[in-house]
């Protein structure tokens, strides 16, 4: 199951656009910013692009490496395991939260009574079933789901035209520009940044020249989806945005075309899970192959359940309340998640950079 | 009743992975499952005795808001 | 090649004394009763037996080929001994397949293949004579693939029959039969088919090396054949296809499939399966494009209501209610007023009454089968709303998951299990368990191979290009390529849409 | 190993019920709730509930298709809870279709009510709201002479309604939608009992800061249809001036609304405005209509007609500051640096706004006769 996909460059781009809209497409990013949200998307995208460049510099630079790989490479097995460590810790707490988040969903919409701790296991489960049949199951899983989710979204709309009122967007700019760029940032960190965890995918998949295109327009079919909805969103609901605990599903809500086509929201809420399902067992498995990698293991099969285990314990007691999601998402998870997105991606880059030049020099002098 | 249940579940983790791990002549591979399920295990049991309450996105929370110097709203435990 | 305990006894050659090797075949057969030996002299000199098996032989080709000739041969009482079998063959017998053999256990291999075995004193060889004759069913149309446009003969229990079909309608030095026995007991005759050059050699040496592995008793159908060579054991899906048809067989060799046609059973594997093989039926390709194409849609839609059905009805009726239109919701709920179970139960108690009358229409002779189906159409459709124990509703739904899971019968018995476990996972998490129930089954879908193929391929991965034989069957001129799974080689020339007739002015 | 999965997966979920599993027959599927505010001022609770087993085909006779429910408490939430000490299922609420406040209650104050309703994940938003004068449970109560349920009929009858646009239709989201962006008053539909079988819906109900504090006559809530551009269908009545003619326009399409701009000088106005294309639906004078000269006088009387309308509105909204056609959130909207500097005296400046009016009126069809006789 392990060892070199057959994993072509859409499936890349289902991957990554999935990826993307995971959990995002649940809560309206750029909240806070009410009917401005689609300028934070923008903002949040045009500085992912940088991260992208990133990345990409990165993944030509070594290919055929891990992050993990890279990082011991460019310090050393002793302060790359810890970085590495670290990297592992950001991954889980990532997969935490976004069991978390689903489980929270569907505890507060759909399944109310029943208690979290078995809708936690049920989908943690469920996403070990898929880590342990490889990422060719979830790949291609995810190229059919991307077809789902982006055709719902347009569907949607237009089933909504009824009810948009273009007003609701006016002024179309901001007075206060410092918290769209707030919120940008914290866009960045959450859906787009997160991609960094394809970084211990990736080198598996083929040249970074072919993997690299499907990130790209992974992304931008993913940033496409989500301005769609931003847009329905505020164009449906106006400033309600800014109120509701999950716009996307309250738009969804009012959906009614001749009293028969109605009440679509459940079914766009098992979008949403298709999605975030992609995402958590995206996340799970890259934990899964850095464990293996840092433990020097043959196959990660055998990890997969523990870390379940652990998953649920951590996903049940993560905060349970929009409220304290909120707080996460907005005051807290972008400082936290910036390190392993930017400056400890730099920092490898940096010193990968150095060590390259040195060795070239070595043996000259 | 918590304690039965969480131990079965282990149990039945175990259970499933045993043969697989029996096959596998890797002590690394034996090693790390171990020190995995057995954190897991000790977690869990000590989350049930309520000596523990915090996750570990809880402690990245606290940890950044101490760093950062805001205050965490109430809402949360 | 074969497996150690296939020899049955030690490996032994002839005696040179008749007797002596009588006593012993006597021995190996056990005095049983179909084996008879025929003692006589050739030319009034020579001591001779014949071995045979009586019903696997055809007794006029044994009298007028083999007896007649030997004993009235009184030229061979002047043949010295050594050059005596020889003669016989060259000269004497005139049956077509002839050959010499010295080692008793293939001797008794033929014989048990219904060759007759005439021994020779004073000789260490016996000659294998081939008068093959039993009789068997007639090609005859088969009964689980029906249609109406295509050829309607069928595969016969017969290997050399089945073959001779094949090679009927592939006229192709290239169409190549391997012969394979398997079965230590058994022994029985398995033919791997395909055509050279078309068929990939991995393919076949894997097919190949999976059979020759078996390590069995016996083989009493192709069906044991799949279950022990099959990728996924331990999945509900089916991973080897078979078919009764010859034509059906012929279409798949020439995609660069690789059949295997086993002795005895009036199915012939194909391999490698791939899911959306299970829609298409051969009259698809005789029939002409269009109608063809909605009928495979509805067959899709149909697999897909039959396995959700069910579960859907109990999500709208005990979960999200609220996803009911209210005029729809008023109805069910007047007829739901005052049965006494739950949702969940009446459909198991309904979809537990509809597998056993299946089965019971199946197993029983047809004109008791007709009767079980009357009845259990009274019981289930009549008796049990009335009586006020299930929903009407209920019924219709549990009507139509049975009449859609008729559509695709190559996945009947998949479709059930499928049912069974999204009622379950949906009675516990409703749309939520639904919805995940079946991202379980796409990923346990994904993650299948059938000889180094994916089993969902070309819907996962996508090929775009394959679509226009997966989810509609687009004209014949347009199949340009083989399936990219099995062998991406050109099939058509270009060109082949018909014009009709130029306008001459 | 997927054996193993299987059956641990079974029994986890064996070993549990299904929590969230209601049948519906042991539901009570509500039609309607009505609000009422009791005598010791707690909030009344009526529903109009489904009666199932009168709906089938083989239900006896005699039994009506639905039944009213009564319970009273201290909050919505508590008196809608209450409701089950009498009850025999647990209450429906996501097939409710219709909430009627009694005036009573909206003059205390809707807004538990409003919170309740969206954020619940039962009841719907986009159920219909109506405010009604009288005691709620007796709209409720009203036999009307077509229908199974009393409490869909209204909703027809609420839905109908924009034929003759008389009366807004307004849902909780709405208004929230509207409390979101500042504009302090939501106009609500206005149901009121006529008699024992009839019910009429038609004028609004001014709601400020979720308590009612008047109503809209019928020609002040066209003002605000017009203003909204909430009419698509309807008449527009009108006589000449000079003699006397009543000529009645259907409308067949209409865009009409306002918007807030600064003319040359600074100063701010706003300018309404309306495009109407209408068929003549009825005409009394038998010579004018084929006089080229009389026509117009028609157009202009008809113009006169909806200007007259939207000025009643208009009056109606900056009196007393009760801004229902939010003007303060146009200005806010298209005008943001005019509405940084008015802000903080917009109560004042208000009422003084000037109002210009365009309205084009475009007749397309005579109808089936050429002339009237």
């Amino acid at each position: 199951m392990e060892g070199k996909y057959p994993v072509s460059s859409r499936q890349v781009l289902a991957l990554i656009a999935m990826f993307i809209l995971g959990t995002s497409l649940l809560f309206s990013l750029g909240q806070e910013l009410g009917r401005h949200s689609w300028l934070g998307i923008i903002t949040g995208f045009i500085a992912f692009l940088f991260l992208f460049w990133l990345y990409y510099f990165l993944l030509k630079l070594e290919p055929g490496k891990s992050l993990f790989g890279l990082n011991e490479q460019a310090f050393g097995r002793g302060l790359g395991t810890v970085i590495n460590l670290w990297y592992l810790i950001y991954f889980f707490v990532l997969l935490s939260v976004v069991v978390g988040n689903f489980v929270d969903f569907i505890n507060s919409v759909i399944l109310i009574q029943t208690p979290e701790i078995l809708l936690t296991i049920f989908l943690t489960l469920t996403a070990a079933y898929a880590v342990k049949k490889g990422l060719e199951s979830i790949a291609r899983l995810s190229e059919i789901m991307v077809f789902c989710v982006f055709t719902t979204a347009i569907v949607v709309t237009l089933l909504l035209f009824d009810k948009i009122d273009t007003t609701n967007f006016w002024p179309l700019w901001p007075q206060n520009w410092a918290l769209v760029l707030r919120s940008g940032f914290s866009i960045l960190t959450f859906p787009f940044g997160e991609t960094v965890i394809f970084l211990s995918i990736f080198y598996q998949l083929g040249g970074p020249q072919k993997v690299s295109k499907g990130f790209f327009w992974g992304s931008v079919v993913g940033v496409f989806v989500l301005l769609v909805i931003a847009l329905r969103n505020i164009a449906v609901l106006g400033e309600f945005v800014k109120f509701s605990t999950y716009p996307a599903y309250d738009s969804v809500r009012l959906i009614n075309i001749a009293r028969f086509i109605t009440r679509a929201e459940v079914v766009i809420s098992l979008n949403y899970m298709f999605a975030g399902y992609v995402k958590a067992t995206t996340v799970y498995y890259s934990l899964c192959l850095g464990l293996k990698e840092i433990f020097r293991l043959k196959t990660y099969q055998h990890l997969v359940l523990p870390i379940a285990a652990l998953v649920i314990l951590n996903a049940h007691l993560s905060f349970s309340t929009n409220v304290q999601n909120v707080f996460f998402a907005f005051e807290v998870y972008p400082f936290f998640a910036i390190i392993f997105q930017l400056i400890l991606i730099l920092a490898t880059l940096i010193m990968l950079l150095i060590k390259k030049q040195l060795g070239r020099r070595r043996p000259t002098i | 009743m918590t304690y039965i249940s969480i131990i079965s579940i282990f149990l039945g983790i175990f259970l499933i992975d045993y043969p697989g791990l029996k096959k596998d002549k890797d002590l690394n591979e034996k090693i790390v499952y171990g020190i995995l399920f057995s954190v897991g295990l000790a977690y869990a049991l000590l989350i049930n005795s309520g000596l523990v309450k915090n996750s570990l996105p809880y402690l990245v929370l606290q940890a950044v808001s101490f760093f950062r110097g805001i205050k965490i709203p109430p809402a949360f435990h | 090649m074969r497996p150690k305990e296939a020899t049955y006894f030690n490996k032994q050659i002839l005696h040179t004394s008749l007797g002596k090797n009588i006593q012993a075949m006597k021995a190996i057969f056990n005095n049983s009763s179909d084996c008879i030996f025929r003692e006589f002299t050739i030319a009034e000199k020579l001591k001779a037996a014949l071995i045979i098996i009586d019903g696997l032989i055809n007794k006029e080709t044994l009298h007028e080929d083999v007896i007649k000739p030997l004993m009235f041969a009184y030229a061979a009482s002047e043949i010295p001994p050594k050059r005596i079998m020889p003669y016989l063959q060259t000269k004497l017998l005139t049956a077509s397949e002839v050959k010499e053999e010295t080692d008793i256990s293939k001797i008794i291999e033929a014989i048990l293949a219904g060759d007759c075995a005439l021994l020779v004193d004073n000789q260490n060889t016996a000659i294998i004579i081939s008068v093959k004759g039993f009789t068997t069913r007639s090609v005859a149309e088969p009964t689980a693939e029906s249609v109406i446009r295509g050829p309607r003969e069928g595969f016969t229990e017969a290997l050399r029959t089945n073959t001779s079909l094949l090679r009927r309608k592939i006229k192709n030095p290239n169409l190549v039969f391997e012969t394979l026995t398997v079965g230590v007991r058994t022994n029985t005759l398995v033919n791997v088919v395909y055509v050279k050059g078309l068929a990939k050699k991995e393919l076949i040496n894997e097919v190949k090396r999976r059979i020759q592995a078996i390590n069995i008793d016996q083989i009493l159908d192709a069906g044991y054949i799949e279950q022990l060579i099959e990728d996924n054991p331990l999945s509900i899906f089916a991973t080897i296809g078979f078919t009764e048809k010859p034509d059906v067989l012929a279409a798949k060799i020439l995609e660069g499939r690789v059949g295997v046609l086993v002795d005895g059973s009036p199915n012939a594997l194909t391999i490698p399966l791939l899911f959306s093989e299970k829609f298409q039926t051969a009259e698809d390709y005789y029939a002409r494009p269009f109608f063809m194409s909605f009928i495979r849609l509805i067959r899709y839609l149909s697999f897909l209501i039959s396995i959700t059905a069910p579960a859907y009805y109990i999500v709208l009726t005990s979960f999200d209610i609220e996803l009911l239109p209210t005029p729809f919701l008023i109805s069910i709920a007047a007829s739901t007023e005052g049965t006494p179970f739950p949702a969940i139960v009446e459909i198991m108690i309904m979809g537990f009454f509809l597998e056993v009358l299946r089965e019971a229409g199946v197993r029983m002779p047809r004109p008791i089968g007709q009767a079980v189906s009357i009845v259990g159409a009274l019981v289930i459709g009549e008796a049990a709303v009335s009586a006020g124990l299930v929903a009407a509703p209920l019924v219709i739904v549990v009507a139509v998951t049975a009449i859609t899971s008729f559509i695709v019968p190559a996945l009947y018995e998949e479709g059930a299990l499928l049912r069974i476990f999204l009622i379950l996972i949906s009675a516990f998490f409703g749309l939520i368990g639904l919805g995940v129930g079946f991202l379980l089954l796409l990923v346990h879908l994904a993650s299948l191979r059938s000889f180094g193929v994916s089993f969902m391929s070309p819907i996962m991965p996508l090929e775009g290009e394959e679509m226009k034989d997966t989810f509609i069957r687009a004209p014949l001129w347009l199949f340009f390529r083989r399936p990219k799974a099995l062998n991406n080689s050109i099939r058509l020339g270009k060109g082949q849409m018909p014009k009709g007739e130029r306008d001459k002015s | 190993m997927k054996k193993f999965n299987l059956l641990l997966m079974a029994t986890l979920l064996l070993a549990t019920s299904c929590y969230d599993r209601r049948e519906i027959n042991h539901l009570e599927i509500v039609a309607g709730i009505g609000f009422d505010l009791s005598n010791d001022n707690q909030i009344e609770v009526s529903f109009q509930i489904l009666n199932a087993g009168a709906l089938g085909k083989n239900a006896s006779g005699g039994l009506e298709p639905y039944w009213i429910l009564q319970s009273k408490g201290k909050t919505t939430f508590d008196a809608i809870r209450k409701a089950t000490y009498t009850s025999p299922n647990k209450l429906f609420f996501s097939h409710n279709q219709v909430i009627i406040i009694s005036e009573d209650l909206a003059k205390q104050g809707i807004r538990g009510i409003m919170d309740l309703w969206l954020r619940d994940e039962e009841p719907r938003e986009d159920t219909k709201m109506t405010i009604c004068e009288g005691k709620a449970i007796d709209i409720l109560k009203t036999k009307l002479p077509h229908g199974l349920i009393p409490a869909y009929e209204i909703v027809n009858m609420i839905e109908a309604s924009i034929v003759a646009a008389y009366a807004p239709i307004i849902t909780p989201i709405d208004h929230r939608r509207l409390t979101a962006a500042n504009i302090p008053c939501t106009v609500f539909g206005k149901i009121v009992k006529t008699s024992e079988t009839e019910l009429e819906y038609k004028g609004g109900a001014l709601v400020k800061d979720d308590k009612l504090v008047d109503y809209l006559t019928e020609t002040e809530t066209r003002g605000y249809l017009w203003l909204k551009c909430k009419i698509k269908d309807g008449l527009i009545i009108a006589k000449t001036k000079d003699s006397n003619i009543v000529i009645t326009l259907e409308i067949i399409r209409a865009k009409s609304g306002f918007k807030p701009v600064l003319t040359k000088n600074g100063q701010l106005t706003f300018r309404a405005r309306a495009d109407i294309t209408g068929r003549l639906g009825e005409f009394e004078d038998s010579k004018s209509i084929v006089d080229p000269t009389a026509w117009p006088g028609f157009i202009e009387a008809l113009q006169e007609t909806v200007k007259e309308e939207m000025r009643a509105a208009i009056a109606k909204a900056t009196y007393n500051n009760l801004d229902f056609l939010g003007l303060n959130d146009s200005v806010r909207k298209y005008l943001p640096k005019t509405f940084k500097q008015l802000a903080s005296s917009w109560e004042e400046i208000m009422p003084l706004i000037p109002f210009t009016f365009e309205i084009n009126i475009q007749i397309i069809g005579v109808g089936m006769v050429k002339k009237s006789f």
